[in-house]
């Protein structure tokens, strides 16, 4: 157990902090935290531009083979690219699903040619990808797949309804789990196919959510193609390929997504210290739980990404359930600092919230996607603690 | 005693929610306020007087029935200013003209602080000697959060007299001196306003030397409203979300058949029931026993605002993704229940208020 | 909806405050609150004295029929009642289990040579009882009876445990719930029968508990007789008997131990008040949220008490539920008002701890014993919400 | 960076579990201190010189060698003064010869302020202005509540110096002006003891300037060292409800396969995993960070004494009236949990002290 950054770790640090040092500037310096939960849609345009910058200088695919582009970067690594990226306050990315998601299936299960087809996009920031999981009346379970998809001639028809969708409207692909054997139940009888979005048959609206705004979109299917050799793994196998895309989830963002956090903590704080709130004890008292809390997450995801293998089990389910409910008592924190006044919403066309509103209302959603709190202690009790299902 | 209410009193609950069934379904909340809907309240239902005299026009029944129709209208969140306009009217006893004119529908806006609705907002100004005289007493001052303060006809203004001491005024609406500015709100099936009041003519309310005791009741009976309100609203997202896990099929079994969920539902049961218990005993107070309001007003409020958030955050997460979308009503009963905790005290305050006034906190 | 109490009930309570002034003295006043959760074993002979003396002066079975000995009181004079003893500060009753749970059942299940037989010895305050449910492998599961009778000539002979009962070792009778069909499960095959304790066959051992202290014993059965007809209730109809009982338990009591509850409290507060604890705002709110949690109960319990129709299905397990953590509760905040002084003992012979400490730990049993939180949640989440079983 | 424990420290784990598998049963535990197990954690598994300098004849790891074993040592409950001899010990650096003291198995007293162990307890005579001369310092004062009192050799006392500085000393039981009363215990598998001083000699531990922050040093190192215990009795109390839920059967299932319980044990083992973290980057921190412990310290203790506490109160409930009886060592686990909490600052208290340390909540 050695706690320390090695010289190496912070050799790399030092690179990506000088190099977003000279390159986050003008109108990319200028998005903020645009594109963070809660904001997926500001700048887009910039950020696909600053998308590419960040693939032409080689920062995407940092885990990657080299022969595929990558760095082999370690984990540490990764946490430590996060890290810099969150502290110097660069904007949201747009193609988190295609990086983490969509490439390391790829990678993991895709033919060679998927891989030169595909791989090279993601790279260089130059193709985009969503999601396409859930469905209306699935919730939480994933394996109610309804989606049809049937294989004619050299494409696959689509028929069907996907819905969390982010960032719909701008991906050029979306990888979709679907059902191709007719009259298959549940784990069975599902492919995963990857679908260009830009076609008749397919139809995005989007879905407004309880803060006026729309981060998530439905997707529908209406004969929607693709050609046949767009599927990863085997037909019928689509179950095993979706689940491995949602192992390779490792959490390298957490330790990023924490900065963000302390950031949200520190404004909270600055805003009780102006107003005198941080005189009511009560909330000095939830500031400085959340503050300890804040920490112990951080320990938390050290220990699992720095490798104490007793942790494995469920680990990432325990790092879910710890901070989705902290980051929605720190909503609730944000606007009972304030008090009353925050019943009153932002001024502007229709209905405008601020900040602390919006993060009020917006964490309501982080115990439900992504694995609701439901779900994560589900998988807890059944991997980490051994317990029997009922 | 007898805490079962009659059957009159069951009735009127029938009436109000049948007739809130069709006037206030979710189209229509979120529409906004609609002056036909408060019309047939008022004219149909004559809600804005049931707890007034006869006398003046009202149905002479007592704050219970009132309580009955809060609890139902904020069942239905229906955007209307009932809850200000029942409870501003009964500090207006010594003004038989003004409660006419709210049985027959005038609403009322209350200028309180919204953080504490016993402090004043404005006061009479020295130079006019209205107080005593035949030239009525000009106020100034600025409520910031007014309830549904655009639709008021009149305000109960919280204000210092000349002399000084706390004491309730009427000011009319279109009175010179007075302007009104609605402001957006984050619940959106409730407005607010802006109150600013510049030398504006005032009717006193309060007698000299009961104004404290006037402004107090005031703010006594507003929490058990509040109380009474989040009652409905926790009952409403209760029973919806109940109903939805009956119906809502996961991982191939109805989704209320999980006991954790079950165990979840029956924790915010319980508490919906205790808070429910106490508004009812609040209500009944008003007129029943108002020397028990100065405790049992500030808690009833502290634990139905409570009760109301925690079944309402928990409507959310039981919902699922459906509950989070703008679609849904559910997110409605969230920002409701946690606006009511937010204005007039919130619930650690009113706690502590609560246990001070009955001698727990008093120092020894 | 009035909420006074009338005239009539006035009248009854001065009654019952004047007779409780002037015959709880002596040796009954000295007693103080023995005898109240977490001292039942105290003063047991004085206490069955006054047992005799409330006998004698017509204060047991108070509902009962005029024809049985009773008043025909109404639910809110037997709260009236409960309420006044608790404020006398009289000491816990003896035999609570013979007068609210085994006499009922008698009553509605017995036969008239029963009646003859068992309820003279309640009424008098002569003869005490307690309750043969539990055993040691069921836990909360009342059904899974395995203490076996069976019918030999004109006895029942039984063989078994019983267990978690109440004052075992002074009590003349117990009622036990028996398997007296062999082979049978759950439910079926289950008997109520009244048997004798002093006898060879009957063997109890006191079970201590974590305050070092103990409230409850094992009861042995080692073919332990019982005359034939001492069933209460069809052989085989134990089970519904059963269930009967413990819908007799109306909650008169609660708003007594409300009482005991409140004075509680007001102790925890004096403490506060001279230690200066109470300008600690976090044991403050506790204080204060504890206070206005203990009106909700009262409310709550009037509500159901004084007959709102709509609060019937689960109203009990509601009131369970609600208090039983509150009590815990209190507990906790018995000992932090004190701090760091409370993890030391008082002095004494053994395992000595002050009323607080008390507090604390007997707390612990509130939300497990009559029914745990997790069996009063099943039964509200189906018979008030009508939400189907897993 | 690399949080994994080494092959050497899982294997100190696993002797050091062994052997309290062998010598730290429940019915040890209740029998109360056992000098002769005292002797092999001494001879045979040199625990107590686990962290210091193998020139006194310790072992010369670091604090995670003797985190591995306060964290055995607590699941366990083995009732033994290992807590306050490893942190003792920490402050004993510039007095080698009472660190081979310690090593050769001499237990440790920490006499500190049980609420706030970073306030003096006991203060430096100014008429023996042995400070700086020849003659020994003497010290007066009262420790109230000294864990494992009893047992000690020595005692590390918290004072101020002579000049009213605050300073660290060590007093040797036996000797003159020392007396120790054996207190009785509500954790009764942890005694306390009231050490009185009056006119004791003792030996200066800081140096002049520098008891301040030896001070600090030592109260920190307490936190993490609480921290670890915390962890291994929620971890135990944990480990076994879940066992008991896999075994246990009721309505016909094993209540371990009830979705409510097992939730309930979900959200216990995710509070305990961050605790488990964050006890073991303190660990690591005492000698690879200790410029962290300021801030890491006292949160550790505070999230990690809560944590257990909590799994303590849920393993009583879980295991349902068995989890009530003396019998069953719930109520050990609860009532360690409790007393880990109280002591030496309670989680309130400690997170206030750390977000104000981060800067957090100091006034703008």
């Amino acid at each position: 157990m050695d706690l320390r950054f090695t010289p190496a770790d912070e050799a790399f640090r030092a690179e990506v902090r000088a190099w977003l040092r000279d390159h986050l500037v003008g109108d990319y310096a200028a998005l903020g935290g645009a594109g963070r939960p809660g904001r997926e849609h500001e700048g887009l345009d910039v950020r696909m531009a600053w998308e590419r910058e960040l693939g032409a200088a080689g920062w995407i695919g940092l885990d990657w083979p080299r022969q595929h582009g990558g760095r082999e970067a370690t984990l540490l690594q990764q946490v430590i690219f996060h890290e810099e990226y969150a502290a110097a306050g660069a904007p949201g990315r747009v193609n988190h699903v295609g990086e983490q998601l969509l490439a390391p299936t790829v990678l993991a299960y895709g033919t060679d040619a998927q891989k030169r087809r595909f791989l090279p996009g993601i790279l260089r920031g130059t193709e985009l990808w969503c999601q396409g999981y859930s469905e209306p009346d699935a919730g939480s379970d994933l394996a109610a797949v309804r989606t049809q998809a049937r294989l004619d001639g050299d494409v696959w028809r689509i028929d069907g309804q996907k819905v969390w969708t982010s960032l719909a409207e701008h991906a050029d692909w979306t990888f979709a789990v679907v059902r191709s054997e007719p009259g298959s139940e549940r784990h069975k009888g599902l492919s995963y196919l990857l679908v260009p979005m830009d076609q008749p048959g397919v139809e995005i609206r989007p879905i407004v959510q309880i803060t006026g705004t729309s981060e998530f979109s439905e997707v529908f299917f209406s004969d929607a193609v693709t050609a046949a050799e767009n599927i990863v793994g085997a037909p019928g196998d689509g179950w095993r390929v979706a689940l491995g895309t949602l192992a390779f989830e490792r959490g390298v963002a957490t330790l990023g997504q924490q900065i963000g956090f302390a950031r949200e903590l520190e404004e909270i704080a600055d805003s009780a210290r102006a107003s005198g709130a941080i005189d009511d004890p009560e909330i000095a008292d939830r500031i400085a739980t959340a503050f300890c809390e804040l920490r112990v997450l951080r320990f938390n995801a050290l220990r699992t990404l720095a490798g104490d293998p007793t942790a494995a089990a469920g680990a990432a389910s325990v790092a879910k359930l710890l901070w989705a409910p902290w980051h929605q008592r720190l909503g609730e924190l944000a606007i009972d600092v304030r008090g009353v006044e925050t019943t009153l919403a932002a001024s502007g066309d229709g209905y405008a919230l601020d900040g602390d509103q919006a993060l009020w209302l917006y964490t309501r959603s982080d115990t439900i996607y992504a694995g609701s709190n439901e779900i994560q202690r589900n998988i807890i009790a059944e991997r980490m603690l051994g317990l029997p299902r009922g | 005693m007898d805490f079962a209410f009659t059957e009159d009193q069951q009735e009127l609950r029938a009436v109000v929610r049948a007739f809130l069934a069709r006037r206030a379904r979710s189209e229509q909340v979120r529409a906004g306020w609609e002056p036909a809907t408060w019309a047939q309240l008022i004219e149909q239902l004559e809600l804005t007087g049931v707890a007034l005299p006869e006398a003046v026009g009202g149905a002479g029944a007592s704050f219970v029935e009132a309580g009955i129709a809060l609890e139902e209208i904020g069942r239905a969140l229906l955007p209307a200013p009932y809850l200000p306009t029942v409870v501003g009217a009964t500090a207006l006893a010594a003004t038989p003209e003004l409660q006419a004119r709210v049985v027959a529908g005038d609403a009322i806006g209350l200028a309180l602080d919204a953080r504490d609705p016993l402090r004043a907002v404005a006061s009479a100004t020295a130079r006019a000697a209205g107080d005593d005289g035949d030239s009525p007493p000009l106020l100034d001052g600025v409520a910031p959060q007014v309830l549904d303060g655009a639709l008021a006809r009149l305000f109960v203004v919280a204000a210092r007299d000349a002399a000084g001491e706390p004491a309730l005024y009427a000011v009319e609406a279109g009175a010179r001196g007075v302007r009104v500015v609605a402001r957006p709100t984050v619940d959106q099936t409730r407005g607010q306003a802006a109150l600013h009041l510049s030398a504006a003519p005032a009717v006193r309310l309060s007698a000299p030397g009961e104004g404290a005791a006037a402004l107090a009741r005031l703010g006594e009976t507003l929490w058990v409203a509040q109380a009474l309100e989040a009652v409905g609203v926790g009952d409403r997202a209760l029973s919806e979300t109940v109903a939805y896990l009956k119906e809502r099929v996961q991982f191939g079994r109805v989704l209320g058949s999980f006991q954790a969920l079950r165990h979840r539902c029956a924790d915010l049961a319980a508490e919906l029931e205790g808070a429910r218990a106490t508004a009812h005993y609040a209500a009944w107070a008003v007129d029943g026993a108002p020397q028990e309001l100065a405790v049992t007003a500030p808690l009833a409020k502290a634990v139905c605002a409570q009760a109301a958030s925690r079944v309402a955050a928990e409507a959310i997460q039981l919902h699922g993704g459906i509950g989070f979308t703008w679609e849904h009503d559910a997110h409605l009963w969230f920002k409701r229940a946690k606006a009511t905790e937010q204005l007039y005290g919130t619930p650690r305050a009113l706690r502590r208020l609560a246990a001070e006034r009955a001698g727990l906190l008093r120092a020894a």
